[in-house]
């Protein structure tokens, strides 16, 4: 399924994304740790997903819609969002993308087609199907895409717009990001889940008549290649389609505060894993998509390994300074709060 | 002008919101009620055939499909139908559309109308006869439009499709034979404010949807017993002409909310609420309040006729509080 | 699939249960037409699907419960609910199951493991799995059993139910009346939708790793002996079951309020469909399950044609006299709508 | 007699209840929310694993499994989360559970708790940080326990679940690190019996849930002004002490309703209309309410803190009507 990948020079620009998502996603640990009052508080990040959102937003266009989830700071991202407003964002700053008034449950961009990011547990996906309607009723050749985890499956929402997205074949591409796969599941086999009873994600979308794949989410090229070719396809009238991407968990992000297990991500675990903290090596080895994309990269002669420390070292100033530039940002005014309750 | 049902000035106000913007979409297309006249609602069905989409039974999704529409150029009229089938779709309707313009303040408009049929219709039992504005009010976000004539429905529906808010839309299938008069070259009603549908001395009445036709009847026999009330009729809950009912309580001085919503935390217990912080110094007698009792929604007629809040439960309570 | 089916005995008790619910149903659809304020509202009746209900309720024991929908006077009169109680139930009379209270909509029936009939799509089938992991959990082997129509399946809430039913491998039996099928889909091959997009109901269900059934509603003895078996597993621990039963809407079925085409049932229509009302003829003929049930047994010789005779009569008369019974019943009270808010 | 807090009041609360009574089973584990403390939620969960289920994130669902498990000899706690989140199983919490024993005229009973942590919790944002009481308290059939201190959250956890009722129980995140005196060999705290917090004789404060600590305070502040404030305190709000309140504002003439459900149908509205209606003989002042404005909820702490019904809210408001 790695043929007819993206380009070296496209592959470099997704690292970069990825490696900003990272860079990024660190510092808001650091700040929801550092600081009492900055991120109140549970939160959510996509540090072990890069792969996913960078690679299918390579494939849209700058008109399309994107829906998100609770865990969207990535996805915003990957789709070009700028780090410093989305910082800002997260930490309620008027600089944010909605001037702090929704932080990290709903950084929400609307120059970049994301109109409204639930952190209902399935809330996007009827508002994504309806966003699909809406191009078709319109009649552009947008597509509408939309992110949500695993979990979404056992909510009655995603069923009901599964039908109707199929039943009138909506321009409507269905990304799910299953975070609940061990390495050696992700790339074949059965997966079983504690709280969802089918034996394969993509069968419940299947039987509904809706074409489904399965990719790997550690790797960016394969999910770049199946969505570019989905994206296509939707835009000539196909669709809608389901995709699980099969993730293993990054393992600071149990409970509902995400840690950063042995600190700040290393470059150099990516060619010696051994050297991080025991909790992260299998997860590097195996299931890194930063780490297993870097490697590949490098392996392959298509970068050197300065090149990419290169990267990382950019995204992580990057980063560095979306902090700043978040941090020195003016709050909202307490009475700003009565602003925008009608249109 | 021309005399006719609360169902066919509908049926006349979404035709022409649908003629006059080619965004506007119907998602369902049930407002007839359960014996609308086909004669009414046929043209619209027929003229409009490739604007309405009739969904599965599934109003979470719909619903949430209305929302991404609108969110994304279109402007989708919702037929939901009884008023209680918008608990299935309360997450999106309660929990997403009022949100969008405010998180991202003012970058995004709504502009979805969820329309429903609510109240006690006759024979709705236990689950179809729930009349659910006040949980919508209590939502921040919402418009909500409660017409209780023929000339407010038509030129309700026709501002709730322009306006850029997410709003609810609540009719009542006992106002559908009910008849009026239309100024047919007229155009919207505006949202927020309130039209004093008799002007009076003795007491002031608020009344909203059914409750309006209820509390017209209450007035007249009052004036027969030399009773002079004025009945105010607020046609927007959200926004609320809240001066037009202080206005008439500081003439009146005294005051019957009424309203089919059930009573706790209910439409008269806002209305209430509000006179009794605000129009507090002109009160001279207790505000009361007629609505439907904490009773969920018996079959039989006599005892769902107990429980509704009748013309007569409102003249029972004007004499109660001008003696 | 017709082996194993029921005694002659039972066939006649089955045969009685079906002709007595077409006749109380004829009975209502009078009574709503004749009088203005017996029943003001809209109202379902269960002609066309009696083999569904009865087959399926004679696999049943006293102890299990069973949930139904809008659609219910059927299936508590299959359940062995009497005609009297019914009717008066669905015209409001306090010796109605629920005194009046529920009406047609909410007919209840207690004391045959009837405990809620909800009117709302899909409401009863959490319900249902609730009371079937109430059984797992007291550790009885009782059974519950619940009936749908197939525009449940696109509702989230029946999603939700089959993926908690499936997981916690529920005692529970699924059984969708799908009414919208032609004669000829009935017995076998595809069904389309227009309002689902699976290409077979029971596709879901599969896909959620619940086994599944398809079984011809015009059959009742098809019905009872699958049901029979499956209630049998049920008991032994296994379940939850999906099935299917594949019916075809009675003609006088059609929109809000049913139209009893061409005058009440006629006995000789079994025999002669062709002098039925014309709307009736093709349904009659084919899909009816009383008229295939009368046919079949008269031409096994297992009944005459005058011992079919008498047990409708006896239904007919039992059906009237529900009608006089519940006519010549009180009313509620008034201010009784005040009785029974809380326990 | 022992100090503890709410959180640990509330843990030993549905220890007791599961100890008593084997037919109770709790559906979800989530009672000690974000924060919750492990050292008092971990008992419970090690004591009674096997009558713990965990379901998949499906409300409509497993609440709907709970209402049917109530019907068929189970007494289920169901921890939604999140008060929002309820919305999701609107149409069970709602439209099922309370008709049921209305329905059959008390043939059958539906013995579930609807357990859900609601109101502004800190940087809940949109959806996160609704409190849904209001809509609960508008369907007939449903009890509502809202405790505000660690022993009420105990004895009315237990009676809660003794009660043949479906009943709403609605804690606060805020209210968790709250510490109190609970006597431990103490019984339930019935249902409908209201609280005087405090007693005064200027001015009523009626607060429910995490008003009730506010309202404390402001009262103490009050006192420092020379204004002794009666805190009363519903508990619950299905069945409410209607009496109490009267009685207390009877004495005063004057009353600030407070509670952080959103203003419009809200909590205090109900409050607020039932003392114009049957307690206006006693009023000398405007009934002020102290609630969320109508706003959804923002994120950055600025502006919460701003919409928030706080103690000093309380106290402005007192000043407000003892002019
Ligand atoms: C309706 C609803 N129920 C519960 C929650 C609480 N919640 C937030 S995230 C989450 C888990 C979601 O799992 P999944 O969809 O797999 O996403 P992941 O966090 O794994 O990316 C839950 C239960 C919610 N936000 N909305
Ligand atoms: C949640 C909800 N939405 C809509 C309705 C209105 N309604 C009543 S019956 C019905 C059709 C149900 O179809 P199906 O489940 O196939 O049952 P059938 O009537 O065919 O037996 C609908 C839409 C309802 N009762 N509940
Ligand atoms: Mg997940
Ligand atoms: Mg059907």
């Amino acid at each position: 399924m790695t043929t007819a990948g993206p380009a070296v020079d496209t592959l470099k620009d997704a690292l970069h994304r990825m490696m900003l998502i990272r860079r990024v996603e660190e510092q808001v640990i650091d700040l929801a740790t550092s600081f009492d009052d900055l991120i109140r508080g549970h939160y959510h990040v996509y540090i072990g997903q890069e792969a996913t959102g960078v690679g299918a937003c390579m494939a849209l266009g700058p008109d399309d819609y994107m829906f998100t989830t609770h865990r969207n700071h990535g996805h915003v991202i990957a789709r070009g969002g700028e780090p410093g407003p989305v910082i800002a964002e997260i930490i309620g700053r008027t600089t944010g993308y909605n001037m702090g008034r929704g932080g990290t449950f709903h950084v929400i961009a609307k120059h970049l087609g994301v109109l409204q990011t639930s952190a209902v547990v399935a809330g996007g996906v009827p508002m994504a199907a309806g966003a699909a309607f809406s191009i078709k009723r319109r009649g552009t050749d947008q597509v509408s895409l939309v992110f949500f985890g695993d979990g979404v499956l056992e909510e009655g929402a995603f069923h009901e717009a599964l039908n109707m997205s199929s039943l009138w074949n909506l321009p409507l591409i269905m990304m799910c990001e299953n975070n609940s796969v061990h390495p050696e599941g992700r790339r074949q086999g059965e997966q079983p889940s504690s709280s969802f009873a089918a034996t394969q994600l993509a069968d419940v979308a299947r039987a509904m008549n809706v074409e489904t794949h399965v990719v790997d989410g550690g790797d960016a090229r394969e999910v770049a290649a199946l969505l570019t070719g989905l994206v296509g396809r939707t835009r000539e009238g196909e669709g809608p389609f389901f995709i699980e991407s099969r993730l293993t968990r990054w393992p600071g992000n149990r409970g509902q505060f995400p840690e950063l297990i042995g600190g700040p991500h290393q470059m150099a675990w990516t060619w010696d894993p051994g050297t991080a903290d025991e909790r992260l090596q299998d997860w590097l080895a195996n299931a890194d998509p930063v780490s297993l994309l870097c490697r590949s990269l490098v392996e392959e002669g298509a970068m050197t390994r300065a090149e990419v420390e290169e990267i990382d070292a950019t995204a992580r100033q990057e980063a560095e300074e979306a902090r700043e530039f978040a941090l020195s940002s003016p709050i909202p005014s307490p009475e700003s709060a009565m602003d925008h309750i009608f249109a | 002008m021309r005399q006719m049902t609360y169902s066919e000035a509908m049926a006349i106000g979404i035709q022409e919101a649908l003629a006059e913007d080619e965004r506007v979409v119907l998602m369902g297309a049930g407002f007839g009620g359960l014996r609308g006249d086909p004669a009414v609602w046929s043209p619209l069905r027929e003229n409009f055939r490739d604007r309405i989409t009739n969904p599965p039974i599934a109003e979470l999704g719909y619903c949430g499909i209305a929302v991404g529409a609108a969110l994304t150029g279109l402007r989708p009229i919702v037929a939901i139908g009884t008023g209680s089938f918008s608990f299935e779709a309360f997450p999106q309707i309660a929990n997403e559309a009022p949100q969008a313009h405010y998180g991202t303040r003012g970058q995004v408009t709504c502009p979805v109308v969820f329309h429903m049929r609510a109240g006690i219709r006759g024979a709705g039992a236990l689950q179809h006869s729930i009349a659910p504005q006040a949980m919508y009010w209590n939502t921040p976000g919402l418009e909500i439009c409660v017409p209780g004539s023929p000339a407010d429905v038509r030129g309700l529906i026709k501002a709730a499709v322009r306006s850029d808010n997410p709003t609810i839309f609540i009719d009542h299938e006992r106002l559908h034979p009910v008849v009026g008069d239309v100024d047919e070259s007229g155009g919207d009603v505006p949202l927020g404010v309130a039209d004093v549908k008799r002007e009076g001395s003795d007491v002031t009445i608020v009344a909203t949807s059914i409750m309006v036709p209820r509390a017209l009847e209450a007035a007249a026999t009052l004036a027969d017993q030399g009773t002079d009330a004025e009945v105010v009729d607020p046609r927007t809950l959200v926004p609320l002409d809240k001066d037009a009912i202080l206005r008439s309580v500081a003439k009146t001085g005294r005051v019957v909310v009424a309203d089919e919503t059930q009573r706790s935390c209910g439409v008269a217990s806002e209305i209430a609420a509000t006179i009794a912080e605000e129009g507090f110094e002109s009160l001279r007698a207790p505000i009361r309040r007629v609505a439907i009792p904490n009773v969920p929604i018996p079959y039989h007629q006599a005892e769902e006729d107990y429980i509704t809040p009748t013309a007569g439960r409102i003249v029972e309570a004007v004499q109660e509080i001008c003696r």
